[in-house]
């Protein structure tokens, strides 16, 4: 049984995404209930997964094989580690929650879950692959939906100096992101003929020798390729003008998931060209270091709720990405834990921020003013993912950066300095928006703004719920993540 | 003595003046002609290749046969389609075709 | 000398296609007005029994009939089948544009079935004049085909423009013929003009002499403007826009799998042991076309025009394999052909239900046809992510296997150069994308489909998909057909 | 004594469940509240009766927090006289500061809410003061921050109770970077964050003397932050916004003590860097300057006793930078008292008056409310340090150390300081209590016992805690208790004298000026007019952390995003697409439509191949 649970994971909201196709469309509750029902399932086994990994005896678990093409050596084969299991975890628990965020969805709802179902099998399948055909297939496959989430149920924004229409933003995103892919495929086709051009397979690729010439030209077609995903600057635009013109829940999945397959694909593309790996990660620390900064200070200086949240979104991806450069185990496991942390508070917030702009019909930060009167739910919610982001201790948020820290003052102690200073700005824009927007005297127009529904309040519940867990109890999580990084810097750094 | 070069440069000749006039003229009907003119030229330069060179002597001339049998069913047919121009459109002149462009 | 009568019954299958053309164009003379729409019925069952005899009739069969000029091997039985299910397709999607827009079903029907003809001798021929021979037939009934709109305008003038350049384009294809004929044949070489010939030749020789590389650069012309490579595709566009429809997507799919199964075979048997003398060529010829083809498909506003520069685009993709040819290449290309073939029918099949509806075929009319009719707006939607390449449509595998073999043959640059086209044919597929499910239509009056098109679609659909999802069994067979080529 | 930990540990399950199900619980989950602070105030008792009975430094609970490759983080609880006795200041004042808050808040919105967040509160003071390691004590730090933006914005409806929230977050926030860097700097140079490890590395001298000096620095502007140093004092006073006896707690008695506490905890580090002391010391000075001298001239009740606290913080940091941790603490302690006191003195007049807490508007509060008027006069005349008052005590303790630990100059300048410090409660008592009833005062009246009973007990305390500095009988003293008998109780006389001279010289002015009228404050204002201009605009701090926000943080900010989406998206990113756009519909032009142009560039093609066969190859191939 439990070799199948990862192919279940995959085909659980695939199928259920094609079959959902069949239904009739005007019957929304069947359709809502339907989704939940197989979002539940792909949560429910996300977790199962995630407690059934064994990390005492870490490596790939789970593990199954398919032959696919043979001519090619392609093979579907899954499995997890350490580090993709929590990812799948991060999967499941965005995933449901974004179902019940979406709940009031009127426009089309068939539809709409059709591409949510298809996207999250596409995220599941980079997690879980262990071939790297199928790690790419699944990759594109989670961007393919995205255009049309965000062109069809997404909004325009008019703000005074610029427009942002969704359809510009779902065009961006997608050709970024497919541009992004196409840097990374380029990287694959070369791995694949220069590893003796006879197998897809992880396990395969690793053992095989390139050349440090090689391994030094290629590695930043992964870099850069998983980096636009990741948000890595100054290829990140995509993402605040993305989240700004997306729906709630593809929001959600975008900055709570999807920004994490970048950053789990730079790590597993390390594993592939370790020598050039090392060679690069002083680059990449350095742009995650401008991610950071730079990330923070755009967020200070917007207007619209959303905005404000996609860049601090591309600033907590530079710790991610910092923290994966460092090549140190704290590092490292910090960052992977950051994705997890950072994955989840994401969610929350574009959950709150979709909350708000559904009962208010505006994002507009200069509008929006002393909420937390009429709105307390929505206000408790949105404290508490302002306070992860800002690394507030007992959130989960604290011990990722704390570990992302760590790592860094190992090895690059300014850098980690510079690191420190980004979440004391982050402190800054986040306490600013908390005291603009929640606090002070409510004004008229918002006297009797609805507070979140109750489905809402208990998906976004959930979410918060995770956060406080993950940041009073980080030993289970973190011996998780160990027993996927210890390994994964031993291969890379041959100690 | 007249060798394979003076018939390829005869063909060659042909062929140019055929390309010239696809180029240079503005009449649909001259067009074609040019370009049978042109596929003379291919009859030229195969018939001379047999003749000089190929020690079964057949294959130019069988190619330059269905050479000139598609070259003439080719201008029938095109003849048929730029009749059907002219009747719908009064000319045949190439400059006027340009409905679909860019 | 061999009898020519003693092999004669290894070509029963292009026998009976042409009685069952010679049926129908007879059929339509006897058949009243409002029975005519059998004749599609008898075609599409006629070439569907084709298909099963020829495949039980040739599938252990080997031969080169009459000193090479015909071969019968796995490769030419691989695109027969695929040419008569074509056929059986390129009928199917006609149907109802031609009870609506066509007079004389038969003759429509009838130069279908003769094209396919043409097409089964070039995928067979082993030989140039031969090669020619069935490219001229495929050729007339296109260019019979594409002005069959009588009284419209654009189809005459497509017709006119088709025809003058093809013949143009013949001209200098047969005249690389000729040159090519005049070098092999000095030295000696019996029955100069066939592939087997022209390759012992090449091998033979340590550098080509300019004469034959002329000859092999008319050839190129020739058969590039079949193909619709730049700089010898800008036909192309003007006569995709004015030819009926299923015409359209019959140049845009059939013809081009034609030529390619001619160039593959070409190459492969042929011209393959001077590779290194003609692959940048191919590769810089891939390159423009895909780059070129691309950009500007970016700045059509008619959806013809668009898929046009788009099959122009992929044409360059094409391009790449013989570029790299080698087994690996010749696969990929094949599966490329035949996923490109299908996903390419499928958007055309979308198109000409549309057009069907409306009478309409500008990008800008597609607004709003998610609500109108979502099955339309899906299928041309999963078509065109297939043709950018996307899983799980069939592009994504078959581009991923071209752009892999390439990679294998040294060429990554091209490929870089291919992934950048890819991605900016991305964003006019999205475009049309977002008319369809984001715009509001200005009519928002519901569109009829028939079931024979609307099945079709489905069938379309369904097959890109399952290419993109399953390709193995279909890669088992090209390999076959590869290893006739490419022992 | 094992137990220590449940202190914290009641308080925080105190917050969970008040803040859940506070609002279905009777009396909106308060008694909850006061429950688990009265368990933290019990334990005290349990901790210290043990120690005194053991008297050695013991781990209540220590275990693994996170372990991640070779580093492992532990959480533990250390008992030791430093954490004995700051658990008990916080748990008692919290104790009384709970019990007043009964009748203070009471009929207000969100009643629940306020003791849900007192219990995080006190939590994480708590798990502050017993924390056994750096990363512990960085957490709890944290989460004190939190605890006090929830209470000063508690009535998040006022803009400025939101906007000082804010502020005192924001401010806090800035040196913790600092004291963030500083223990990652430490963990770097001796592998460890438990404190004891790392002391004892410091002390080997394991540490380089340069990165010490930094990371002690460092580490100091934590403190500065939370105890309101300079220049990062600028958040305590606008504080006041919260509840009074938030203020009292937090604000006189428990966070801002923090940092005094963390210079103290981490004592060894600025033992072994000078230098860091050094910067100690001045900084305590300079804020205890700025601290009086604002206070002089404050009109607002709470200004005047914030001001006041911020120059007693400095006091107590320049006593530190002198080198002496029992004096700092003990001041800390007899502070505590005493400031807590008059902040809930204050709530009880602001009670009676609606509110009101301009000082110019009271007077004669005396005979309105007399329990009020006599514990707030033991508060202030224990500030002001007169015999035998507990602030008498620890301000001797303090002036002995600077005049033992650092140049006579420092000391020149504290005297000054008491002077204005006796000055400023004077004036503060004078025109509240004494003198005339003003109008508004008319309808004052005394408040319920359940606020006066806090009161007295804190008057009492603040009246007699000094005593517990001296050594009599069996009793050490409060010197050689905290340092385990390295500090005996020490006399100057000349000293003390000198110190209760000019605390008596400043309350007699006060009284001189705001009773007798004898000399006009007009008068003064007018001849020191640009002295009084200064001060009552805070020394212009306000105005430079304002300018600097508005014109550097925010002009970055916004030009970080201008330049985002201008250069990086507009040009970078839309140009490039842009360009690709344009160059395709340029391209489209060259299919003209003529099929003799289709034609040329069919004849041009084929010719250019061959040409490139026949020219190019050759020379690449």
């Amino acid at each position: 049984m439990n070799d199948w649970l990862l192919f279940l994971l995959v085909a659980v909201p695939l199928v259920g995404g094609i079959a959902l196709m069949f239904f009739p469309s005007r019957n929304y509750p069947l359709i809502r209930g339907y989704s939940a029902a197989v979002a539940g399932v792909s949560a429910l086994l996300s977790v199962s997964i995630f407690f059934a990994y064994d990390y005492t005896a870490a490596g790939f678990q789970f593990t199954n094989s398919f032959q696919w093409l043979p001519v090619l050596g392609i093979q579907y084969s899954l499995g997890v580690d350490g580090i993709s299991v929590l990812m799948v975890l991060l999967t499941g628990i965005v995933f449901i929650t974004g179902v019940l965020i979406s709940w009031n969805i009127e426009h089309r709802p068939k539809d709409f879950f059709v591409h949510y179902l298809l996207l999250v099998a596409g995220v599941y399948g980079v997690f879980v692959s262990q071939d790297l055909f199928f790690f790419f297939f699944f990759y594109e496959l989670a961007v393919v939906p995205m255009y049309l989430l965000i062109a069809v149920w997404g909004s325009s924004t008019d703000f005074k100096t610029f427009l942002r229409t969704k359809e510009y933003g779902a065009l961006k995103l997608m050709l970024y992101l497919v541009a992004g892919s196409l840097l990374v495929w380029v990287g694959i086709l070369a791995v694949y003929v220069a590893g003796q051009g006879d197998s897809f397979a992880f396990s395969d690729l690793v053992s095989r020798e390139f050349t440090p010439g090689f391994q030094r030209f290629f590695f930043p077609f992964f870099m850069v390729g998983f980096g636009v995903l990741a948000g890595l600057w100054p290829f990140h635009t995509w993402s605040p003008d993305g989240h700004v013109a997306a729906p709630t829940a593809v929001s959600m999945v975008h900055a709570g998931v999807l920004m994490k397959l970048g950053a789990y694909g730079i790590l597993r593309s390390m594993e592939l060209l370790p020598e050039g790996a090392r060679d690069w990660m002083p680059a990449l620390i350095g742009l995650g270091t401008v991610n950071v900064i730079y990330g923070a200070a755009s967020a200070m200086s917007q207007k619209d709720l959303k905005y404000v949240v996609g860049y601090s979104s591309v600033s907590h991806m530079g710790y991610v990405l910092m923290g994966i450069a460092t090549l140190d185990a704290l590092g490292v496991g910090g960052a992977v834990l950051q994705m997890f942390s950072h994955g989840v508070m994401t969610a929350l917030f574009f959950a709150v921020v979709g909350v708000i702009y559904h009962n208010a019909h505006t994002r507009d930060i200069d509008v929006l003013q002393g909420l937390a009167k009429r709105v307390s739910v929505t206000t408790a919610l949105f404290v508490i993912a302002g306070l992860t982001s800002l690394g507030l201790p007992g959130l989960s948020g604290f011990v990722a950066e704390l570990l992302v820290f760590i790592g860094l003052f190992r090895t690059y102690p300014i850098l980690g300095a510079i690191g420190v200073i980004g979440a004391a700005i982050t402190a800054v824009y986040i306490l600013r928006l908390l005291a603009k927007v929640f606090f002070g005297p409510i004004s008229e127009r918002w006297q009797h703004l609805h507070d979140a529904s109750p489905v809402e309040s208990v998906a976004a519940g959930a979410l918060a719920t995770v956060l406080i867990a993950v940041g009073m109890l980080p030993s289970y999580f973190v011996r998780v993540i160990n027993s996927g990084v210890l390994p994964f810097l031993e291969r890379l750094t041959g100690a | 003595m007249i060798t394979l070069v003076h018939v390829q440069v005869l063909s060659a000749g042909l062929f140019c003046i055929g390309l010239y006039g696809v180029l240079a003229r503005r009449n649909a009907v001259l067009v074609l002609l040019a370009i049978e003119l042109m596929l003379n030229a291919v009859n030229v330069n195969l018939v001379g290749i047999a003749a000089f060179v190929d020690h079964s002597k057949f294959l130019g001339q069988i190619i330059a046969v269905f050479v000139i049998t598609v070259a003439a069913a080719e201008v029938g047919l095109a003849l048929a389609i730029i009749l059907r121009l002219y009747r719908n459109k009064g000319t045949t002149n190439v400059d006027q075709l340009n409905l679909m462009k860019w | 000398m061999e009898n020519l009568t003693a092999n004669l019954y290894l070509l029963w299958p292009e026998f009976l296609l042409a009685g069952l053309a010679f049926v129908v164009l007879t059929a339509d003379f006897f058949l009243p007005a409002e029975r005519k729409n059998y004749l599609a019925l008898v075609s599409i069952l006629g070439l569907a029994a084709l298909i099963i005899f020829t495949t039980a009739f040739l599938l252990n069969r080997n031969a080169a009939l009459y000193g090479g000029l015909i071969l019968i091997d796995r490769f030419s039985l691989l695109f027969k089948v695929t040419f008569l299910g074509l056929g059986i397709l390129m009928v199917w999607s006609s149907a109802d544009f031609v009870k609506r827009y066509l007079s004389h079903p038969g003759e429509y029907y009838a130069m279908v079935l003769f094209s396919i003809l043409g097409m089964v001798v070039m995928a067979s021929a082993g030989e140039l004049l031969t090669a020619y021979i069935g490219l001229e037939l495929l050729s007339f009934s296109l260019y019979v085909l594409v002005s069959h709109a009588r009284e419209d305008l654009k189809s005459n003038e497509a017709g006119t423009k088709y025809i003058l350049l093809g013949a143009f384009a013949s001209a200098l294809l047969l005249y690389g013929i000729s040159m090519v004929y005049g070098v092999v044949v000095q030295v000696g070489i019996p029955a100069p003009t066939t592939f087997e010939a022209i390759a012992t030749y090449v091998a033979r020789v340590n550098s080509l002499p300019v004469s034959f590389l002329v000859g092999m650069a008319l050839i190129i012309a020739g058969l590039g403007f079949k193909v619709a490579a730049v700089p010898f595709h800008m036909w192309t566009p003007d006569v995709y826009e004015g030819a009926p429809l299923p015409v359209t997507a019959y140049l845009a799919v059939g013809s081009k799998v034609a030529a390619f199964a001619l160039i593959l075979r070409l190459f492969a048997q042929a011209f393959l042991p001077a590779i290194e003398e003609w692959q940048t060529i191919i590769a810089i010829l891939a390159a423009a076309t895909m780059v070129l083809g691309n950009l500007v498909a970016l700045a059509q506003r008619n959806i013809k025009r668009l898929l046009a520069y788009s099959s122009i685009g992929q044409v360059g993709y094409l391009l790449m394999g013989i570029a790299a040819l080698s087994a690996s290449a010749s696969n990929a290309l094949i599966l490329h052909l035949v996923g490109y073939g299908v996903t390419n029918l499928a958007a055309f099949v979308a198109v000409i239900a549309f057009y069907n509806a409306t009478g309409k075929d500008e990008v800008a009319d597609f607004a709003g046809l998610a609500d109108r009719n979502p099955f339309i707006a899906m299928a041309l939607t999963v078509s065109l992510f297939s043709l950018a390449g996307l899983p799980i449509f069939a592009g994504f595998i078959t581009k991923f296997y071209l752009f892999l073999a390439a990679a294998q043959a040294d060429m990554l640059w091209l490929t870089g150069i291919a992934v950048f086209a890819s991605l900016i044919s991305l964003y006019y597929y999205l475009i049309v994308i977002r008319q369809m499910y984001v715009e509001e239509a200005q009519v928002k009056t519901p569109l009829s489909l028939s079931w024979v098109t609307g099945g079709l679609l489905g069938l379309l659909t369904l097959g890109t998909v399952l290419i993109g999802v399953y390709p193995k069994p279909l890669v088992d067979v090209i390999q076959t057909a590869t290893k006739a080529i490419l022992p | 004594m094992e137990l220590a930990w449940l202190a914290p540990a009641l308080n925080f399950a105190a917050f969970g469940v008040v803040s859940l199900f506070g609002k279905y619980l009777p009396g909106k989950g308060s008694f909850l509240s006061i429950l688990a602070i009265f368990g933290g105030f019990i334990l005290f008792g349990v901790v210290l009766a043990d120690y005194l009975g053991q008297k050695e430094d013991t781990l209540s609970f220590s275990r693994t927090w996170v372990e991640l490759g070779v580093a492992r983080i532990t959480w533990g609880m250390i008992i030791d006289p430093l954490s004995v006795i700051m658990l008990g200041i916080v748990s008692f004042v919290a104790l009384l500061v709970q019990v007043y808050s009964l009748g203070y808040m009471a009929g207000q919105e969100r009643f629940g809410w306020y003791f849900a967040a007192h219990s995080l509160f006190v939590a994480a003071m708590l798990t502050l003061v017993l924390a056994d390691n750096l990363i512990l004590l960085y957490i709890a730090w944290e989460l004190v921050g939190l605890g006090s933006y929830l209470l000063i914005g508690f009535w998040y409806e006022r803009p400025s109770a939101a906007e000082a929230a804010k502020k005192a977050f924001v401010t806090t926030r800035i040196g913790d970077v600092g004291l963030l860097i500083g223990i990652l700097m430490l963990f770097k140079a001796t592998g460890t964050f438990e404190m004891a490890g790392v002391f004892a590395a410091v002390e080997a001298g394991h540490v380089a003397p340069g990165a010490l000096t930094w990371a002690t620095i460092l580490i100091f502007a934590g403190a500065m932050g939370k105890s309101a140093q300079f220049p990062l004092h600028v958040w305590l006073p606008d504080a006041m916004e919260g509840p009074t006896p938030v203020s009292a707690l937090i604000h006189a008695a428990t966070m801002v003590a923090a940092g005094v506490f963390l210079v103290a905890r981490a004592f060894p580090l600025f033992e072994a860097a000078p230098d860091a002391r050094m910067v100690v010391a001045v900084i305590g000075l300079i804020t205890a300057g700025m601290g009086a001298t604002m206070a002089l001239v404050m009109t607002d009740l709470k200004r005047v006793l914030a001001y006041s606290t911020v120059s007693h913080l400095g006091f107590m940091m320049l006593a530190l930078g002198a080198g002496s941790v029992p004096a700092a603490i003990f001041h800390l302690l007899a502070h505590a008292f005493s400031k807590a006191l008059l902040f809930l003195g204050a709530g009880s007049v602001m009670h009676a008056m609606h509110d009101e807490t301009d000082i110019r508007k009271m007077g004669g509060l005396r005979k309105k409310m007399p329990i009020t008027a006599l514990t707030f006069t033991i508060g202030a005349l224990s500030l002001a340090g007169i015999p035998p008052l507990s602030g008498f005590f620890s301000k001797d303790e303090m002036l002995l150390a600077v005049f033992d630990g650092l140049s006579p100059a420092f000391l020149v300048l504290a005297l000054v300081i008491v002077l204005f410090s006796a000055l400023y409660m004077a004036r503060l008592l004078f025109t509240v209590f004494y003198g005339a009833s003003s109008p508004e005062a008319e309808h004052a009246h005394e408040s319920p016992s359940v606020m006066t009973l806090p009161l007295i007990i804190l008057a009492a305390g603040a009246a007699v805690v000094g005593f517990l500095a001296l050594e009599v009988g069996g009793y050490e003293g409060f010197g050689n208790f905290i340092t385990s008998g390295h500090h005996g109780f020490e006399v100057n006389l000349l000293l003390t004298v000198a110190a209760v001279v000019l605390a008596l010289v400043g309350f007699g002015l006060g009284y001189a000026i705001y009773v007798r009228k004898a000399l006009s404050t007009q008068a003064l204002m007018g001849q020191f007019g640009w002295v009084h201009k200064l001060l009552v605009n805070k020394y212009y701090m306000d105005h430079a952390y304002q300018w600097a926000i508005d014109r550097i943080v925010l002009v970055f900010a916004s030009f970080i995003g201008a330049f985002d989406r201008i250069v990086v998206n507009d040009m970078g990113v839309n140009g490039t697409a842009e360009t690709v756009k344009r160059s395709g519909f340029r391209i489209r032009y060259l299919e003209s439509g003529m099929v003799y142009n289709y034609a040329l560039a069919m004849a041009l093609g084929a010719a250019a191949v061959a040409l490139f066969w026949w020219l190019v190859i050759p020379r690449i191939g």
